[in-house]
């Protein structure tokens, strides 16, 4: 079993959020990769996406005529509107995001801790300006938060640490980490690797070290040990 | 996580809605006077038996029926309300006399947004409403900008019982007119929101526009009449 | 010139309101007596009514087969819609009211003292049970808020205080007080009357004692001095 | 207190709808994006020459038009806003590189809270947002309940440009889509609130149930043809 693509990741999110909330959920799935998820939620997976610039029940990416300046989503691309939609401003959409009230939201990430802490708004670069947007709601904005990142960094440094160095955009708010390589729990017992993909598993512990991986829950391993 | 239809299966849907309300709940009641009030929710919360109810709700019931029923029962131990004392409180009024039911007075404005701060995630908030007054007696001053503030909770609730107009099967909302009122805040402050509303209509019906609680607050809803739920 | 009715109290709020607000005015007329202004307010005043139980632009009292269950007023009262009217959420309402958004406020009172104080909620009575509604955020809940009163009570005693006895429903947050002897502004200079109806203004002056009434600003005085 | 339909009189509506705008003020500027941006609004307001300013907006402007032309006027002393980098940001990119804007970061939820809270009268409040990160510095940190807050302080404005679909006489208004975003929560923020709308109709029109800003918050409406406003 080989190392997974960015569809791949997207399509393990989407199938442990059909598994784990069977009578379907409400999802926020943030900029970037992390919309490939909707690609692969079933059409009767009760699944309610929301954006935060006010929406729930947003569609796919709206194409040629459907294209409506007046609906985009987070990451201002134009999108559509399914059956069951809802608008409201933006105090009300954080206010839902901000309550508790959305299952589960994916992030991308520079990093993340040990510990379920998040890095991925800034990179900490002195001349960089700082630019938020809703990240910091995101991060504590549903009862579940997930990241959706490639494991290691162009420099083949591990993107799950031991502890941030990039400034931190929440504390303790992640629960589960998807990449490349493998999908993590993480938390206040540690970093519990539940899946690997395409890695031998002793490579993985020495590549992902100092970090301590924990080994007893994996569930699938697509390596060859 | 979507929202239920409540058709009544081994009881009436009002039963299906409210069951499962553990003893030493905090249940919030919506309506403002008759304007709203989920009355035969609040009758099948009676019929479900749940104890030691901490009760939110703006009045504290009215002659025999309703809210005023649930506290003749004795299972209500504390209410929090800004209007208890009405011309036909007589239940209410009989049980606080007499010590059997605790009382929290809280400004109409500040309850209802304690409610919407238990819905948005807000830890707290300085609200100016009840400065230097009895009811600011025990809670933290604090002056911000020239002007003094209280610092006000907020109120979660368990179960909220709730009546609107209209829901799709989605739990998406509209209300009618005044009875509005208290519906979309305690639908935001309630780990489990049920909902009596005049129809239930098909998902797509609704104009997203209009939406006034969207159905990520809504788990139960409960059409008047069989016919409505089709 | 006697002492004035509760209509001729309404009809003087009313012409200040209007006169003092030529392009219009959202006002919130308060339970019981207040709501008589609303039948002294020309039609085209401009003036737009809010209840606190979420309405803008409420119409006058519904009758025969215009009562609406579901549209009623602060005081419980079926009332009627006008062209223009919005309906929105208790919090929604109250933010309304707290932010400032209301010109104009009419309250009824118990006492008011000398410097704006408001009591209107409680007698103060040992064994009444406490219940303040909407009290204590209309006190506060517009730019301006008068009160509307009878001068003295049953026994006599002036409702215009040096400091007021009954437990507060606000501080220094009323500006003017509309009675049937007259009407008076309140505030950080004391009493000072606007106008006078049907008393002798040394007799007024006698039964307000001990409390300092200013003289400089009457305008109307409707005694035989 | 009615609002008042821009015509234009001596210049266009949209310079009469920010006419006096005075040296120093705060100016709330809705849109997410290109959804809800009043371009016609900000422009007239670099017609209108006020400087000094400090803007309150989701993002620092994009390309070379509205909000970015503003900026690029030199009258815009700082800006509060939650993602001002973008990939066609460069108007303020080269102005905060060259030290010639102040800029403060605000997570877009708290964005959003501090202007509601404004609009509201909420002295301050605690979010849970933010906490443990660089944003978080200066900040009163209090736990509640078990959980660690940040108080947040309230974001006035002296005037707030805003876009919508549709007004009535008396200024209420509806949205479209997530156009929709910062409009409602500025227009209830600000002294003045000067609102750009596709078309003006009759009082009446609108269904009650569906205002979203009620008028009470609405001081000036530009249509945007003529036509619109007849």
């Amino acid at each position: 079993m080989s190392a997974r693509t960015k569809d791949d990741i997207a399509a393990a999110i989407a199938r442990d959020i059909t598994a784990e909330h069977p009578d379907g959920a409400y999802v926020n799935l943030g900029i970037g990769q992390p919309t490939l998820v909707a690609d692969h939620l079933p059409h009767d997976s009760g699944v309610v996406l929301h954006t935060e610039n006010g929406m729930l029940a947003m569609g796919p990416a709206a194409h040629g005529d459907d294209i409506d300046p007046d609906l985009i989503n987070a990451g201002k691309i134009p999108v559509t509107e399914l059956p069951g939609a809802a608008y409201f401003h933006q105090a009300d959409s954080f206010a839902m995001m901000r309550g508790g009230h959305l299952d589960v939201c994916v992030l991308g990430a520079f990093q993340v801790s040990a510990g379920g802490d998040l890095a991925n708004w800034h990179t900490g670069a002195p001349d960089a300006i700082p630019a938020v947007g809703g990240a910091m709601d995101l991060a504590i904005g549903a009862k579940r938060v997930w990241v959706m990142m490639t494991l290691f960094d162009k420099q083949g440094a591990s993107k799950l640490v031991p502890t941030c160095t990039y400034p931190l955009t929440g504390v303790g708010c992640i629960e589960r980490v998807y990449t490349d390589l493998g999908t993590f729990a993480v938390g206040p017992s540690g970093v519990h690797a539940l899946e690997i993909n395409g890695i031998d598993i002793d490579d993985l512990v020495e590549r992902m070290a100092p970090l301590e991986l924990h080994l007893d829950r994996v569930v699938r391993a697509g390596g060859d040990r | 996580m979507t929202a239920r239809i409540c058709t009544g299966t081994g009881g009436t849907g009002y039963d299906e809605a409210v069951a499962g309300t553990a003893d030493g709940s905090t249940v919030l009641v919506g309506g403002f006077g008759m304007a709203g009030m989920p009355v035969e929710l609040v009758d099948a919360l009676i019929r479900q038996g749940a104890g030691d109810l901490t009760i939110v709700s703006n009045n504290a019931g009215n002659g025999d029926t309703g809210l005023a029923a649930l506290l003749a029962t004795g299972r209500v131990r504390r209410i929090v309300c800004s209007f208890p004392r009405q011309a036909d409180s007589w239940v209410f009024d009989d049980l606080y006399r007499s010590g059997r039911i605790e009382l929290e007075v809280v400004p109409q404005g500040n309850l209802a947004e304690r409610l919407r701060a238990a819905g948005a995630g807000i830890g707290a908030f300085y609200s100016p409403t009840a400065v230097g007054t009895p009811l600011a007696e025990g809670k933290e001053v604090r002056e911000i900008d020239g002007r003094t503030y209280l610092l006000e909770y907020p109120i979660h609730g368990d179960l909220a019982l709730i009546k609107a107009h209209t829901a799709d099967r989605m739990g998406n909302l509209v209300y009618r007119k005044t009875a509005r009122n208290f519906g979309p805040v305690m639908a935001t402050a309630a780990r489990t929101v049920a909902v009596q509303v005049d129809r239930v209509v098909d998902t797509g019906t609704l104009d997203p526009e209009s939406v006034v609680t969207p159905g990520v607050y809504v788990d139960r809803i409960v059409p008047a009449t069989q016919e409505a739920a089709a």
